[in-house]
């Protein structure tokens, strides 16, 4: 990016408090603030600094510190500078803002995080579900749903008894090890 | 899974008893024959597999050379493909999908993810078994196999459908039960779908002692008038 | 047949209706669904039902290992599986701090443009189908296998090809590849004018494609449209160029415009885009024989491999549209969170339901198609 | 809007062209084209198609390595009886079979594979229905899955290859360095480098199985990656309470077994222990050992002979047991070998005290120059003890008996380390000829080389050996540093006698070339070259071929009483005698190997602790 886009930038993003930034390479820009500073800084950044494209909203949950991690993934066509904007909100009750109003991809994401995560989004057009419509459990990608437990409780797999198996289990052979055993084995 | 364990069930392997009338053999053999020769194939898309179908259908492996054509709507579709994982919510469409079309019908599982889960074999949103929940005449190995193998799987059904071994859709009646069950297992007790199989069932007079029991008992109880499929905006 | 205590339910009489558009029907690329609500053959709402294809890709690559994760991407997006290893591989590469040797560079490259041509070939044949024209599919998808079988010798596999992961590419490039490449490339070219004769100024495509599903620049701002959507309606980026990874920045091509923002100027973009892939194809068959050294840098033992803790978001042009992996490690030997923000998400959603909304019934599905909107992308 | 907006020419495409009637006749030329339809059988895929999976069973070792980076948990190992199972040579006799209901081809299975014995082959067509599901289970063999042959599709290449096959560098002294001091040569590793070293290990556990002791290696190793160092301390001394010692001097049967050894280096599992337990405080340490130790005292008194590594396991054992335990040593240090065999640049004697201090801060008592037969009978240790174990160890060096062997001038090698790591005077020769190409004849040279390059400036020392060099007896590694350190090999030489000058000088050592050393029967029977006779000069000569155990304490009367074989004493599988109190183990048993001395102790000390038990109901 220019030097005048590179300091224009910086200028804006002192208005907001808190602001932390990184720049992890000339394209990639990091900045950590507070959850009640995120719309503040979206709408800045789309207003005044040519940051239009919405690029993903992605949702981590670090279940250890008890909190979900939002990144905001901002473009911009004039600087070609990607912003990651990254705040933490608690995991209880796992409520934020909706930023729909400033702008307008961000209800598919918010969408899809409700229901993947739980997040709910205060001021989205549509929280109902989408992909999981048939789907009852905790909201799946949460760290304390496990996925292979369910399965593993809900479904049965093929029992083969080939021929082959037969002929070495009578010759004293057979199955040593499945591979859910040496997966159990592991965690 | 449910009650009922497969192996239970009997494999309906027992060649078909001939007439005696040499003219009804002739006829029963012209028949089979005539139904390998033309096919429709349901085009619906489950999963990855599905991707090598076109290939398949079109100019360079060509599958109408086998008198094999896609067709659209259930009801006049013969072969149903279920084309490699099935997720929950699909497996619904799946099953509705099977009980629509009109016997004789043929189910061919792609893919790894029919036979035992294949690559999503964690996943919360697949179902695993294919033949738990509708019968299965043919599975074709690969992740995803290629149109080559696919019509040489389609080549593999032809020949059963021509001896008439192809009938593994008499087994849906025959076992509605089981399969029923599993149906229940996965999508709840409230599960029912708009097609009739015990009425069908007796129709084509392939009930047999399991296609009533305890499942078909629960869906008795829970049926409802059909009302159209929720449909909300 | 009917249960016995079947009753027919009276809908009030109404001239609108609700139609279940899938997922079982020829109109929808996939397994996906749209609900729409007619007025006489008028759409006036639709909602996008997706989840069909549905399998928790983002929950399972946190429970397997970061190079298993390989196998499991490409699945991601059928009909163009490339992007997926590769901008996976982009994302692992940049949080392990692993430097990618040039040739391996190149070599991605060419099957990213090598994929991206099989997409849009794929594209023009669904697309046109839509209209009821089938010559151009049965063209598209039979010249479209050519490049699979290039992918097969390439790679060992037709579709998934599991040839990228992080570190390189797995083996390097069979004897008499870049030739065979070259000569199939001459044979596309060559078909170009076959399919423009058919397909692309025939006057009965023409005409249904043009004025259908327009997005304005604004609108395709406002909705977040990439890649071949979002030059259609005459904006050019490029994520290729204007975010260059692997060696793009070292490569001429043009980014083809359009204007019209309708399904006529997405699929011309198209159109121009694979004579602009095949000539990358070509700058990188000119320069390989050159280019020397390994195809991949090595990785600790797989099951072993831990990746140092940090975030990354990397992002490469599939034929699609911008598709990004956001990559989080927490220095453990699997990921402790992957995103993936398929470009279908979009337009395949919000996008559509949009556009639907005017559009006459028979047009519901050529808008779709259009937009090149993949199922599984929206759903992992 | 401050976008990009390019306008672009006019397109490229002009659609409004709405061409001439006449263009339809153009498709007549498609008439004239190759039609695109391939036959409909199957086509013959890539030469790298990843179709079914061939598994070369002569080379696959059961290693299990495809199974742990299968993601879609498709193989199962299976045990195939008949097939070769050595876990000494690191071979078990389970071979993959694959489950078709969960692969996805994807090959990771082949590029990890560590013996390359697995691949993909170009075949790809597999139907079948459900009654015959049980043939989507295979175990692939080299003739792939339907016996029809399509040749191997996708194999490994040195770019696919997964597997780390290179050691990670450890520093360690340059010759020049270290040739004129005993400082222990190799540094051991960084905590970085050990953790990539650990890294490399695939968890095959074929060094567990091969490991005399059993040790749980995979287990540490991956503590150690763990960056859990304390961990891997548990886990060693779950099985070895001589972890100071076999972290550096070790055997190492380990590695010679090791999966990753079949193409390349094997993971550095020794050195990996010497990291472990070099990491963790002494006191610390002696924590980890006694966590959960609560035996009550049975009153139960055991007695061991000899203070080494067999003693000393199985009085660690015995008294973790509750037992009380004494031991017995004739010298003034503990340790036996390790202590006076092993030269100080190889194990320093303070790690060696640290070990014994972890075994005696148990309980063990030690009662050293104690030598039984002199100060004590072994009369009274049967009296006073409810058990007693022999463990003396090989401590008399073996005689050539050439000509002139019984000249002053001629040592064994063992008499000669003990005085040198007791830093007795001796009397340093300029030149020297070493007889023997074991490990003991490389101690003894290179402690040799270094006492000379410290008095005399330069090293003057030839070693002479039956077999050639590549089939010596002494490690690989000690023979390269021997090589650097300055000393002289020379193979294939049968000693035939000393040569005398008039004075009565020891001169040098006569050898004839080794035609072949054992005969058809493969019995030692050594046959010369006479005329390839060479006089290597030297002041003294070295006899290190080997070491036999002194049993003279056992007194005349046991002597007789108990049963020997071929001089040996007669022992079961648990290292009892004839006699139901007398146990035996260590180095007098099994020959020269501290390892297999420590599985000693344990089998011994089981042994003891049954009996004990018995006795106790």
């Amino acid at each position: 990016m220019s030097a005048a886009h590179s300091q224009n930038l910086n200028v804006l993003l002192q208005e907001i408090e808190g602001i932390h930034l990184t720049h992890h390479n000339p394209r990639r820009l990091r900045a950590d603030i507070a959850a009640e500073a995120l719309p503040a800084l979206l709408a800045l950044l789309r207003g005044r600094a040519s940051y239009v494209h919405l690029s993903a909203i992605s949702c981590v949950d670090w279940i250890e510190e008890n909190q979900f991690e939002l990144v905001y993934h901002l473009w911009s066509y004039e600087t070609s500078v990607l912003i990651s904007a990254h705040i933490r909100i608690p995991r209880e009750p796992g409520i934020y803002l909706s930023v729909f109003d400033i702008y307008t991809p961000a209800a598919f994401f918010e969408r899809d995080i409700h229901e993947m995560f739980g997040v709910y989004f205060e001021g989205s057009p549509d929280m109902s579900k989408f992909i999981l419509t048939e789907w009852n459990g905790p909201p799946p990608m949460r760290k304390d749903f496990n996925s292979e437990k369910w399965v593993m409780e809900t479904f049965s797999w093929q029992e083969y008894h080939p021929d082959w198996l037969k002929d070495l289990e009578e010759q004293g052979g057979g199955i040593v090890s499945t591979p859910e055993s040496i997966r159990m084995d592991n965690k | 899974m449910s009650n009922t364990d497969l192996s239970n069930i009997e494999v309906n392997q027992k060649p078909v008893a001939k007439r005696s009338n040499p003219f009804a053999n002739v006829f029963n053999e012209l028949v089979s024959f005539c139904r390998s020769r033309s096919m429709f194939m349901l085009h619906y898309c489950t999963g990855c597999g599905a991707i090598e179908l076109p290939p398949a259908m079109t100019s360079r492996f060509d599958m109408e050379r086998l008198g094999i054509q896609p067709m659209v709507t259930p009801r006049q579709a013969d072969i149903l493909l279920i084309t490699g994982y099935v997720s929950i919510k699909t497996l619904k469409r799946v099953i509705l999908t099977y009980e629509q079309m009109g016997a004789p019908k043929y189910v061919i599982g792609i893919c790894s993810c029919t036979v035992n889960g294949g690559m999503y074999w964690q996943s919360y949103a697949t179902a695993k078994k294919l033949d738990e929940y509708i019968p299965v005449d043919l599975y074709i190995a690969g992740c995803m196999p290629r149109p080559e193998a696919v019509i040489e799987g389609l080549q593999q059904l032809m020949a059963k459908i021509k001896t008439d071994e192809a009938n593994s859709w008499k087994k849906y009646y025959e076992h509605y039960d089981y399969y029923l069950g599993n149906q229940q297992h996965l999508f709840g007790n409230n599960w029912q779908t708009p097609t009739d199989i015990i009425g069908e069932a007796k129709t084509y007079q392939l009930e047999g002692p399991n296609t009533l029991g305890e499942h078909t008992k629960i869906l008795e109880s829970v049926q409802r008038p059909l009302e159209p499929l929720e449909m909300k905006l | 047949m009917r249960p016995e205590n079947y009753q027919a339910v009276n809908h009030p009489p109404s001239n609108e209706y609700e139609l279940n558009f899938g997922p079982n029907h020829p109109g929808i690329e996939g397994n996906y669904a749209l609900k729409v609500k007619l007025q006489g053959d008028t759409v006036v709402e639709a909602r996008a039902d997706a989840g069909y294809l549905h399998r928790g890709f983002e929950k399972l690559m946190e429970d397997r290992l970061w190079i298993q994760n390989i196998s499991l991407v490409p699945r991601i997006c059928v009909p163009d599986p490339v992007p997926m290893e590769v901008c996976y591989s982009l994302a692992v590469e940049e949080l392990a701090g692993l430097e990618l040797p040039e040739r391996a560079q190149w070599l991605r490259v060419l099957q990213l443009e090598l994929s991206r041509i099989a997409a849009h070939l794929f594209y023009f044949g669904g697309h046109a189908a839509t209209t009821g024209m089938y010559t151009p599919m049965y063209w598209g998808v039979a010249d479209r296998d050519l490049l699979l079988d290039l992918f097969e010798e390439l790679t060992g596999g037709r579709v998934y090809s599991i040839y990228n992961m992080p570190g390189g590419v797995r083996q390097d490039i069979p004897r008499g590849f870049l030739q065979r490449l070259s000569d199939t490339l001459d044979y596309i070219e060559g078909r170009l004018k076959d399919y423009d004769n058919l397909f692309f100024t025939n006057q009965i495509f023409v005409k249904r494609a043009k004025g259908i599903g327009i997005i304005s620049q604004e609108q395709a701002l406002e909705w977040s449209v990439t890649g071949p959507n979002l030059r259609a309606c005459g904006l050019e980026f490029d994520v290729r160029r204007d975010d260059p990874y692997l060696i793009y920045d070292q490569l001429k091509f043009d980014i083809p415009t359009e204007h019209g923002g309708d399904a006529w100027a997405r699929t011309l973009v198209r159109r121009l885009e694979m004579v602009e892939s095949i000539s990358i194809i070509r700058q990188v068959i000119k320069a390989l024989p050159d280019i020397k050294g390994p195809v991949r840098t090595p990785i600790p033992n797989p099951l072993a491999w831990r990746v140092p803790a940090g975030d990354s978001y990397a992002r490469v042009e599939s034929s699609k549209g911008e598709l990004a992996y956001y990559v989080v490690s927490n220095g453990g030997d699997k990921p402790y969170r992957v995103h993936i923000r398929g470009p279908s998400a979009m337009h395949a959603v919000q996008v559509l339901e949009k556009l639907a909304v005017g559009c006459r019934v028979e047009d519901v599905a050529q808008t779709m198609f259009s937009l090149d909107a993949c199922p599984p992308e929206v759903d992992r | 809007m401050k976008m990009k907006l390019k306008s672009k020419k006019a397109p490229v495409i002009d659609h409004s062209d709405s061409g001439s009637l006449l263009n339809p006749l153009k498709n007549l030329q498609f008439l004239a084209r190759k039609p695109v339809t391939e036959p409909l059988k199957p086509r013959l895929a890539s030469l790298n198609y990843r179709g079914f999976h061939l598994n070369d069973w002569e080379e696959c070792v059961g290693c299990a390595s495809c199974q742990k980076i299968c993601d879609n948990a498709a193989i199962t190992m299976v045990e195939i009886p008949g097939l070769p199972n050595d876990p000494v040579k690191g071979i078990r006799n389970h071979r993959p079979a694959i489950d078709y209901g969960r692969c996805c081809w994807c090959a990771l299975c082949v590029d990890i594979c560590p013996s390359s014995s697995l691949s993909l082959s170009r075949e790809y067509v597999h139907t079948c229905d459900q009654e015959h599901i049980d043939s989507y289970f295979i175990l692939p063999d080299p003739n792939g899955i339907h016996k029809e042959h399509f040749g191997k599709g996708w194999q490994k290449t040195e770019h696919s290859d997964l597997l780390s096959l290179t050691r990670s560098v450890m520093a360690e002294l340059e010759p020049e360095n270290r040739i004129d001091n005993f400082d222990e040569i190799v540094d051991g590793f960084t905590p970085e480098q050990a953790v990539l070293e650990a890294s490399r290990c695939v968890q095959c556990g074929m060094c567990h199985d091969s490991c005399p002791t059993n040790m749980h290696a995979p287990e540490y190793i991956r503590a150690i990656w763990n960056n859990d160092a304390e961990e891997a301390v548990r886990q060693i001394y779950r099985t070895n309470p001589f972890a100071h010692v076999c972290g550096r001097v070790c055997t190492h049967r380990c590695e010679d077994a090791c999966s990753i050894g079949i193409r390349g280096e094997p993971i550095a599992i020794r050195w990996l222990k010497r990291y472990a337990m070099d990491s963790v405080s002494h006191e610390r340490i002696k924590e980890i050992v006694n966590e959960g130790n609560t035996a009550k005292s049975s009153g139960k008194k055991v007695a061991i002979i000899g203070a080494g590594p067999a003693g000393l396991t199985a009085a660690f054992d015995l008294v973790r047991s509750g037992h009380q335990v004494e031991v017995f040593e004739a010298l003034p240090h503990a340790g036996g070998m390790t202590r006076y065999g092993i030269p100080d640049y190889r194990l320093p004697f303070d790690t060696l005290q640290q070990d014994i201090d972890i075994i005696t801060s148990l309980g063990v008592k030690i009662h050293y120059n104690c030598i039984i037969g002199k100060n004590k009978r072994m009369s009274t240790l049967r009296k006073n003890f409810d058990a007693v174990i022999l463990a003396i160890g090989l401590s008399q060096g073996r005689q050539t008996r050439i000509k002139n062997s019984d000249h002053r001038h001629v040592y064994r090698a063992v008499d000669l380390l003990q005085k040198i790591s007791t830093g007795e005077e001796i009397e340093l020769p300029h030149s020297v000829a070493v007889i023997g190409g074991g490990n003991v004849a490389m101690d003894i040279a290179r402690s040799l080389a270094r006492l000379q390059k410290q008095q005399y400036g330069k090293v003057q020392i030839t070693l002479t050996a039956l077999e050639e060099q590549q089939h010596f007896m002494a490690d690989p590694e000690e023979i390269k540093e021997s090589l650097e350190e300055g000393i002289v090999i020379k193979d294939s030489c049968g000693p035939q006698g000393c040569e005398i000058d008039n004075d009565g000088k020891l001169t040098g050592l006569k050898t004839w070339k080794v035609t072949s050393i054992f005969d058809e029967q493969h019995r030692f029977a050594p046959q010369y070259d006479e005329e390839q006779e060479v006089v290597h000069n030297c002041e003294a000569v070295i006899e290190a071929i080997g070491q036999f155990a002194d049993t003279s304490l056992l007194g005349k009367e046991l002597t007789e009483q108990l049963e020997w074989n071929r001089g040996r004493l007669q022992i079961d599988e648990n290292g009892q005698t004839s006699e139901d109190w007398l146990w035996s183990a260590g180095d007098c048993v099994n020959g020269p190997d501290v390892v297999h001395a420590v599985a000693d102790g344990h089998r011994v000390a089981a042994s003891i602790e049954q009996q004990l038990k018995v006795k106790t109901q």
